[in-house]
């Protein structure tokens, strides 16, 4: 187990080398210097501009480029953001960077929780009311536009039933302790369940179909023939197995609730990255876009990692290769 | 030199002659039939084709004519889903945007699916090296989350009209679609027949072209379709946060973006709610024809 | 100055006499306000240049004047101030009873403090844009250039006096000097460069001002704390505290009604306002905002590569096809503006026939003409020079017979004005024009291509939008031909003549008829060189509770007051 | 059968490479076909026996030239097929076919079974006009003992038996000389799998075919070939006319693999040698002779020396220490019996 | 004699849909005895598997209609709840199937999987399962079965997991083992071994074995009594030395005469033609008709029954209505019991 953790973190360090390939590419293909936020006025002299590029290192060749920007990017100095004048972007990432991760974390839990036990019990009882009704809801979360149930999470639960807040990750300032983190958890419902919408569907029609397959496998029909009671044959063979496909796909749900958070959090006025995020495309502030791009994807290859381990936790077939 | 029969006598085969013989997509078809919800989606998606087809018949209204006499105005007989908050006839916007959010979504689909399909072909078909370079391709875009990735480029691009917005969708997601083809592929390439038809000297392109794509064509078919549904819900997702298709044409999450206010969502359910079922229910639609089409390719059931 | 509702307000609150009885105040109490954009979290008055910053900075830093509600200037931080003969200089005297948020003195140090900051040489490199305070006035190149020690034009005479020294008079010399101090304990020591990201430019706590509030504690892009200064020179305001929220425009409605929000000033989206406005425990203000949406006609292109030549209209080379002037004022005719506050701004706005806020002294709206909708003159100036529609296609050709199309750009983020895009594209239809509506950009960009895409070709007509702030309303840098904003590139030798006379400091100084008359001429021939079409005034509309008593609101300001406001019971 | 050689193995190997790591080193090898060499003689059959994973079907695909070998030469007909680019091999398939194991896959189920029957001529355009293709193709029906109105159908309409009939005309379609067989009839049932075997032989008489037969089934082999080999962990540890290999196998695993058949002869009670343990990876054969580690006779010279190929008999070969002197002479007295 | 160990009476299995009623099993009615090795043959699709299935309980679908008596040591195994036929599962009978491949759980250690039935059935504490476990493991030829229950069955062989099923359907000591095909997946060699553990273990433990199968040679080697299916009947019921020296049913002496031997040298094998109806649409009368050389008019309408042949034969077949089997002996070579 150990050296298999060693051996997907080695194989970490070329992925993560080749994203921030692509994101100094991208920021070498956006208008002015996205890399360092530094816009030089292109009115001043031409001398004087050329001098400024070169102390700047943009007439430097590509690569010498590429390696002063990682090692300026390695220790989390993404130069100065555009848009917010006076501000390093690392800054404007490091403060709203733990509110996407709570609204990423909580909705994950949420989704988890509500699609396991759903997709099971369909599964187990199939064609039953249950059933249908979360065949239902799986069809309709897939189909309804996040921000769309966002809206009506908004109207139906804060306006008509004055149950939640809309807007912002916490009540007042100079909240602590429990207080703190139980307006944090308030605020974080609406937009937890509606960014968790389409994952909670898609997971659980998922488990259902795993289930399904799990249950009909030659094991499990060992299990009975063995006498085991249907609680053993249900909790220890059948969901251990059913939840192994399910694991490998959560590292590509965190990606997706990444990309989710750019819409919940702007109906939400959620200020987390997603926010910064779109603010930032908004004001073609290239070197947030980029930071936020290198950000997101190396929280994918972590979570994809995360899942590969606790795939590897739960499937020993995994550990041999 | 005649050929003699073999003294075994012929085996009573388990079919009547007259027995009309189907091939596999025909059996298809039956089962697809015999799936009622599948069949109330291919209704409906005909029926909203036929309306995004003779949009201009059924709806008379300019979409992108704004009455400013009438903005926000409650159905009457002339806007029969009353005006939006341009006092744009909202009827006819749903009309007209049948039209475009069907052909976004089918041509989005359809650049996903010949950049994803040629390359998960490739990577599925010849396996080995050139397999595992596209794979690695296909991580690195994966890595990016989509909406992301699609901003990103859109930010650096600066101009969205509808063949960027459909080449920028195809270039963010096309790795879904390759991956599905590449996995079918592999399990086709285990396939004794392929093997069988290497073995009658076939060539590389006739193998692809008579033995792979006629049964890869079927999951192409189930991803694309469901790939569509969820191209429709990202086009007004995009809308809403103003990346999607720009005002005044008029697409469904153009119109689903009014009820970003709360009034209007109040107020003004005819504005948001067709263009809302229009969506659930094209997409609905889509996501059940996907479903049945996948049993019914999925001979095992 | 005692500041009651009755002498400073153009409309007093509303508030105050309705309702059986006058409802009792309470003590203290918290106000929340919303604003539907983040700041951008920079409080430092010399840096910030988001007005969502300025929401803050209203409540917690001061100038040395203000301007009552006909824009004449007032003392705040200066008791008064006097001209010298040859009107370059001025002199003020500062009140001795201000103190800073942290106890110390103000004093002529930090008036001078501030403005020297303005013009210090690593100001605009630090990233600072307000050199207009401080670039008429003596000796500014020289000190911003580096070659100078000291600023000629800002001078202590003693601890509470105060000389400003103009290169040439200017009759806009007060507006020029009018800007929010800074104190110096705080950031003497801070290098020009670090200033921005200085604790004193950012921290909650840390910001220090002279204003009624002080911003005490904050949750970034959420929620702005200003509690009441105690000390305030005015008085202990009576509030306990103000909170600003960022919440979106969308549902800013609801929020007041659930009473998450006590006010949304200024942009209360105006498809809500109808809705409150019959609503019991709510007011709604509003009066037109102090700039205006125009529709802008590139009419030169240019300068090719060298922006720094903008006004060397040698340079430009005409846009052919808005060369014609009557073509260009058949555009004009053909646009109906009222539809578009009657649709778009449900009346909550007004059309301008002069480039001026009505609110202000150079708006003469009688004098001018030229403006108004008028399809049916539109088709025949149309006819008169040639632009028939020989092909049948419902659109006009140019004059020798080739399609015309004219590409219109606007910028997202303004609703009514994304909106009106499309419509202007109509009405310009009815009267056979045809525009290629383009894909609307992001503001910051669309504005830097806008004044930057001069040579290219594709850039016909542009919305866009102007304010003026409450200073003066001198037009010169969108109108004059060398503005740096003159995105239109047009360039009248006698129009631009109107503009200088208007501002001459011999016929000008105090003469506000003078100038009334020069802008009225001038705007007379802005109608009728037609390379821009005002499109209307949008009001700023003010929502808030009932509960929330003592706001004055000045054509440019809600918050001049904000001492004086209170609560009452229920 | 004649003593001209049909086709002709020479020394080939199969190294499947394991790779792993995160750059995909090759760390070892499955040995699947390990230095084979073997003649197959105009109009036997020859059958091809072992445990699952021995090599059996990698080396039917290699003398197909399905595969590419590692290393060693395949001739058809005395033409060297290693040696020629893969393009001009497709020539001479029409000259050698497979019939593949599973009914079940390996007819592409898009294709009717007119096209499928069709398809090699179509390739190798042997018949050109479309009428006359047909024409054959229903004529390889009636020879495979299916109904004309199969043309028209699709594999999923037939049962296992019927499929691989088919896959024994569409194999035919070519007029072949030569065809392998991979586990054809092992799929099948009892009394399907006489049907196929039947019509095999008869086919092989009719069209003077020549067979490698692979099964695993001992008992279908000894029925259908004239000689067999024993695979063992990628290698041919015997190769034998069929009678000598069953009356008298030589190598030891010839004869554990013969004498655990179950017999249905239930008059006599055998006495059998029980093979310990199971085969080991081909990925870590064994040093010495494969075998050593389930042989009973197995001595310290298995462990040291890999036994090489000897016939011990005339016609009969085996690869055994109990067979050669140290110095590879062949013992004394155990040959001719 | 004492009484049956296991009695099947009219036992039917039918799986109901839309159109079509596939009759699995239909009417099997056997008996197997303590300590008895009795085998099930019969061509694939003849409803083997669902027979073993029925008696254990373990068909699982919503559509199956089950009628019929199952007794297991007298008790009515069709009444039972699912519960109390838990209870009976792995401790009174077990059940190993085919595919060793997939039959054991791929996430947990086999000692974990034998373990956990030793628990559910016996009260024992956790340690004594362990060495219980690993008696069981020495017990079917594991060397080191410490190391061996700490492994996954990924890990194990094809021949090892079959060994490792065997071991659990044996922890509990059941009377009766029902063997679905435990070696058509396996190498001859292994399933030599196979099978020979199966014996030796049923010598241990006096079990009953229903070892079903559709290759006559292990039923040769490792039955006493044979039962021969078709079409979810019941055609031919003797004791092993009969059955191979003289079968009665047409269909079991296609069977033998269709299988290469490896005593013999044929040039032809003589097959059955065509093959196994499908559940769902047997031919009306006898089953078999269709393909039997010896079939008349009649047996294309007339339902045979199983008719006793002999105290220790029965055979499902109108030749032997018709004609007693006294009346015609010279149909029956060799030797029969009369
Ligand atoms: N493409 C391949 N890549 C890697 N290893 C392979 C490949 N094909 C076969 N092998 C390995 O080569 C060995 C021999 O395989 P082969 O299929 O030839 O055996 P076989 O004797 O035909 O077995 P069976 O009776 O199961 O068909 C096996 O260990 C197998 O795992
Ligand atoms: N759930 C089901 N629904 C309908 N028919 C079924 C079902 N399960 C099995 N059958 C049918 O029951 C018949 C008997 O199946 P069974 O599995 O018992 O055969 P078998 O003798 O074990 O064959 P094999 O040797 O292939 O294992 C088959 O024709 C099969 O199609
Ligand atoms: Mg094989
Ligand atoms: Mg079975
Ligand atoms: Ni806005």
């Amino acid at each position: 187990m150990f050296k298999y953790i060693i051996r997907r973190l080695l194989q970490f360090i070329p992925l993560v080398l080749i994203v921030t390939m692509i994101v100094f590419l991208f920021a070498y293909l956006a208008p002015g210097d996205a890399l360092s936020g530094e816009m030089l006025d292109p009115n001043i002299d031409p001398e004087v501009y050329e001098e400024q590029r070169a102390a700047l290192g943009l007439n430097d060749p590509v690569y010498v480029q590429y390696w002063n920007w990682l090692k300026r990017a390695a220790v989390g100095d993404f130069g100065m953001s555009l848009n917010f004048k006076g501000r390093s972007v690392s800054d404007l990432i490091m403060q709203r960077f733990d509110n996407t991760l709570y609204l990423a974390m909580f909705s994950l839990v949420v989704t988890l929780v509500v699609s396991i036990p759903i997709g099971m019990y369909s599964a187990r009882h199939k064609n039953s009311l249950l059933d249908y009704s979360g065949t239902t809801f799986a069809f309709l979360g897939l189909a309804t536009p996040n921000f769309f149930a966002a809206l009506l999470g908004i109207y139906v639960f804060s306006f008509g039933l004055g149950w939640l807040p809309t807007q912002g990750s916490v009540s007042s300032t100079g909240l602590s302790g429990l207080d703190e983190f139980l307006s944090r958890i308030h605020h974080l419902v609406l937009p937890g369940i509606t960014l968790g919408l389409a994952g909670t569907a898609s997971y659980m029609r998922y488990m259902r179909s795993e289930m399904l397959d799990v249950l009909g496998s030659d094991y499990i029909r060992t299990a009975r023939a063995k006498g085991l009671g249907e609680k053993t044959v249900l909790y220890k063979h059948t969901l251990r197995n059913a939840i192994i496909p399910i694991v490998t796909l959560l590292g590509i749900e965190f990606g997706t609730l990444l990309g989710g958070a750019v819409i919940t959090e702007a109906v939400f006025n959620y200020p987390g990255l997603g926010t910064l995020f779109l603010s930032s495309v908004q004001n073609r502030d290239y070197p947030v876009l980029m930071a936020i791009n290198l950000i997101a994807a190396v929280s994918i290859l972590i979570g994809n990692l995360l899942a590969d381990i606790s795939y590897a936790a739960i499937d020993p077939r995994i550990r041999l290769n | 030199m005649q050929p003699q029969r073999t003294e075994q006598p012929a085996v009573p085969l388990s079919f009547e002659a007259e027995e009309k013989s189907l091939s596999p997509t025909h059996l298809a078809w039956q089962r697809f039939r015999k799936n009622k919800l599948a069949l109330i989606g291919v209704c409906f998606l005909v029926f909203i084709t036929i309306v995004a087809v003779f949009a201009d018949v059924i709806a008379t209204h300019d979409p992108t004519a704004s009455q400013l006499a009438k903005i926000e105005a409650k159905p009457d007989s002339e806007n029969l889903l009353g005006t939006d908050s341009s006092g744009r006839d909202n009827f006819s916007r749903l009309v007209h945007g049948s039209r475009v959010s069907l052909t976004i979504g089918f041509f989005a689909m359809l650049c996903t699916v010949i950049i994803g399909g040629a390359l998960g072909s490739l990577a599925g078909f010849y396996g080995g090296k050139i397999d595992g370079l596209i794979m690695r391709f296909v991580d690195v875009v994966l890595i990016f989350p989509f909406l992301l990735l699609f901003l990103t480029i859109v930010a650096i691009l600066q101009d969205i009209t509808i063949p960027i917005f459909i080449m920028v969708i195809a270039l963010t997601s096309w790795p879904v679609m390759c991956r599905v083809l590449r996995g079918k592929f592999m399990g086709i390439r285990e396939q004794e027949y392929i093997l069988s038809a290497r073995s009658i000297g076939c060539s590389d392109w006739r193998i692809i072209r008579k033995h792979f794509l006629p049964n890869a064509v079927g999951p192409i078919i189930v991803a694309a379709t469901l790939l569509m549904a969820s191209l429709i819900v990202a086009e007004s997702a995009l809308s809403f946060i103003g990346f999607g298709i720009p005002q005044p044409t008029p697409t469904w999450g153009n119109m689903l973006t009014e009820a970003q206010s709360i009034r209007i969502l109040r107020n003004n359910p005819e504005a948001w709610m067709p263009p809302g079922l229009c969506i659930l229910l094209t997409v609905l639609s889509i996501n059940f024809i996907g479903d049945g089409l996948r049993d019914a390719f999925d001979s095992k059931s | 100055v005692g500041c009651s509702s009755d002498d400073a307000g153009t409309k007093p609150n509303e508030g105050d006499g309705s309702g059986s009885g006058e409802p009792e105040a309470v003590e203290g109490g918290k106000v929340t306000l919303g604003m539907h954009s983040t700041p951008e979290n920079q409080f430092n008055p010399i840096f910030y240049t988001s007005s969502y910053d300025a929401n803050i900075l209203n409540f917690t830093h001061e100038s040395l004047m203000t301007q009552d509600e006909d824009f004449q200037y007032q003392p705040e931080l200066a008791k008064d101030w006097e001209f010298s003969e040859d009107k370059r200089e001025i002199t003020f005297s500062l009140r001795d009873d201000v103190k800073w948020h942290d106890g110390e003195p103000f004093t002529a140090d930090d008036v001078v403090f501030t403005y020297e900051m303005l013009a210090d040489p690593g100001y605009v490199g630090a990233g600072g844009v307000r050199t207009t305070f401080v670039n008429k006035l003596q000796g500014y190149e020289e000190y911003a250039g580096g070659e100078a020690d000291t600023f000629a034009g800002v001078e202590k005479v003693d601890d509470l006096t105060v000389k400003f020294v103009f290169g040439e008079p200017s009759v806009k010399a007060l507006s020029e000097v009018n800007f929010s101090i800074i104190p110096k304990h705080v950031f003497e020591d801070v290098a020009i460069g670090d200033m921005p990201e200085h604790e004193g430019s950012i921290r909650a706590g840390e910001v220090i001002g002279t204003g009624p509030f002080k911003l005490t504690d904050m949750i970034e892009n959420e929620q702005y704390v200003l509690e009441a200064n105690k000390d305030y020179w005015k008085g202990a305001p009576k509030l306990d505290s103000v909170v600003w929220r960022v919440v979106d425009q969308s549902v800013a409605a609801g929020m007041l009604e659930q009473g998450e929000l006590d006010f949304f000033p200024e942009m209360f989206p105006p498809d809500d306002a109808e809705d409150m406005e019959g609503k019991e425990g709510f007011e709604v203000f509003s009066q037109p905002k102090f700039g205006y949406q125009y529709l802008g006609m590139k009419v030169n292109y240019g300068p090719d590569e060298d922006l720094n030549d903008l006004a060397n209209t040698d340079l430009w080379k005409p846009n052919p096809k808005l060369e014609n002037k009557e073509f260009r004022q058949a555009i004009m005719h053909a646009i109906d503006r009222q539809s578009l506050i009657d649709g778009f701004l449900r009346g909550y706005g007004s059309i301008i026939d002069a480039p001026f806020p009505p609110a202000s002294w150079a708006y003469n709206p009688d004098e001018i003409n030229g403006l108004e909708y008028n399809l049916e003159k539109a088709k025949s100036l149309l006819e008169k020079n040639g632009y028939v529609d020989t092909n049948g296609d419902g659109y006009v050709e140019d004059p020798d017979g080739n399609e015309l199309t004219l590409n219109l750009h606007y910028p997202l983020g303004n609703k009514v004005r994304e909106r009106s895009a499309p419509v202007i594209v109509e009405q310009l239809k009815e009267a056979g024009i045809r525009i290629e509506l383009k894909t609307p950009m992001e503001t910051a960009p669309y504005f830097t291509w806008i004044s930057e895409k001069n040579s290219d070709e594709e850039l016909d007509l542009f919305l866009a939008g102007w304010s003026l702030g409450s200073g003066d309303p001198d037009p010169s840098t969108i109108h004059q031909g060398k503005g740096t904003m003159n995105y239109s590139r047009f360039y009248d030798e006698a129009q631009d003549k109107l503009l200088e006379e208007a501002l001459d400091p011999e016929k000008a100084w105090d003469n506000l008829e003078y100038r009334t008359e020069k802008y009225t001429a001038w705007a007379q021939m802005f109608s009728d060189n037609a390379y821009a079409t005002p499109l209307y005034i949008d009001d700023e509309i003010h929502v808030y509770t009932s509960r929330l008593k003592g706001i004055v609101f000045k054509p440019f300001s809600y918050s001049a007051d904000s001492h004086e406001w209170y609560l009452t019971k229920q | 059968m004649t003593n001209k050689v049909l086709v002709e193995a020479n020394q080939l190997k199969m190294y499947f490479p394991i790779k792993s790591g995160i750059i995909k080193r090759t760390v070892g090898h499955v040995k699947a076909v390990d230095d084979v060499s073997l003649k197959v003689y105009e109009g036997e059959s020859l059958g091809i026996v072992g445990e699952s994973g021995s090599g059996k079907s990698t080396l039917g695909r290699m003398l197909l030239r399905l595969l590419e070998p590692t290393s060693g030469e395949v001739f058809f007909d005395g033409d060297n097929l290693s040696a020629l680019p893969k393009r001009q091999v497709r020539p001479y398939r029409r000259d050698m076919q497979m019939v593949f194991q599973d009914p079940y896959a390996s007819l592409n189920p898009r294709m009717s079974i007119g096209d499928l029957l069709e398809e090699p001529m179509l390739v190798h355009q042997t018949v050109r006009d479309r009428g006359e293709r047909r024409r054959k193709a229903e004529e390889l029906l009636e020879i495979v003992g299916l109904p004309m109105q199969s043309y028209n159908k699709y594999p999923h309409e037939f049962s296992g038996g019927q499929r691989q009939r088919v896959g024994i005309a569409r194999a035919l379609s070519t007029n072949p000389r030569f065809i392998i067989g991979d586990e054809p009839v092992s799929a099948l049932d009892v009394s399907i799998q006489s049907q196929v075997l039947n019509l095999m032989k008869d086919l092989q008489k009719q069209f003077h075919l020549t067979y490698v037969f692979i099964a695993h089934d001992l008992s279908v082999v000894k029925h259908i070939s004239d000689r067999v080999a024993v695979m063992y962990l990628g290698r041919v540890v015997e190769i034998a006319r069929k009678k000598d290999m069953y009356h008298k196998p030589l190598h030891p695993y010839s004869e554990a693999l013969i004498g655990a058949v179950p017999s249905t002869d239930v008059t006599k009670k055998r006495k059998r040698v029980v093979l310990e343990g199971e085969l080991p990876s081909p990925a870590s054969p064994p040093k010495g002779c494969a075998f050593r580690t389930r042989c009973p006779h197995a001595h310290a010279r298995c462990k040291e020396e890999r036994p090489e190929m000897v016939e011990v008999n005339p016609e009969h070969f085996a690869a055994c220490h109990l067979y050669t002197n140290e110095d590879g002479s062949l013992k004394r007295g155990v040959g001719v019996v | 004699m004492t009484a049956p160990l296991l009695k099947l009476q009219d036992v039917k299995t039918y799986f109901h849909s839309k159109d079509r009623i596939a009759k699995a099993v239909d009417g099997v009615s056997f008996e197997v005895n303590e300590g008895e090795v009795v085998a099930l043959v019969g061509e694939s699709g003849s409803g083997k598997s669902m027979t073993s299935l029925s008696i254990m309980g373990l068909v699982d679908a919503k559509s199956k209609e089950l009628t019929g008596s199952i007794q297991l040591s007298g008790v009515e195994l069709t009444d039972l709840s699912e519960r109390q036929l838990s209870r009976i599962r792995g401790q009174q009978m077990a059940m190993i199937f085919q595919e060793p491949m997939t039959s054991l759980n791929p996430v947990y250690t086999i000692g974990n999987q034998i373990i956990e039935t030793l628990r559910k059935h016996k009260k024992i504490s956790k340690m004594e399962a362990r060495s219980r476990a690993m008696e069981l493991l020495q017990l079917v030829g594991f060397s080191r079965p410490e190391e061996s229950l700490k492994s996954y069955p990924h890990e194990l062989s094809g021949g090892m997991r079959q060994r490792v099923m065997i071991a659990i359907s044996m922890s509990c000591n059941p009377q009766l083992l029902i063997a679905d095909e435990p070696t058509t997946a396996l190498d001859v060699t292994i399933q030599q071994q196979i099978l020979d553990l199966m014996l030796k273990v049923k010598d241990e433990l006096n079990t009953a074995i229903l070892l079903i199968t559709h290759d006559l040679g292990v039923v040769a080697e490792t039955a006493e009594r044979v039962l021969v299916m078709y079409g979810g009947q019941i055609v031919e019921e003797a004791p092993v030395y009969d059955l191979f020296i003289n079968p009665l049913h047409p269909y079991t002496q296609g069977l033998l005469k269709s299988m290469p031997k490896m005593e013999e040298d044929k040039e032809r094998l003589e097959a059955i033609k065509g093959m196994v109806p499908a559940a769902h649409k047997f031919p009306a009368g006898c089953r078999f008709a269709p393909r039997c050389q010896m079939a008349t008019e009649t047996c294309h309408h007339t339902t045979p029954e199983l008719v006793q042949a002999s105290p220790t034969r029965a055979v499902r077949c109108l030749l032997y209505k018709n004609a007693s089997l006294e009346a015609d002996p010279g149909r029956l070579k060799g030797g029969v019991e009369v």
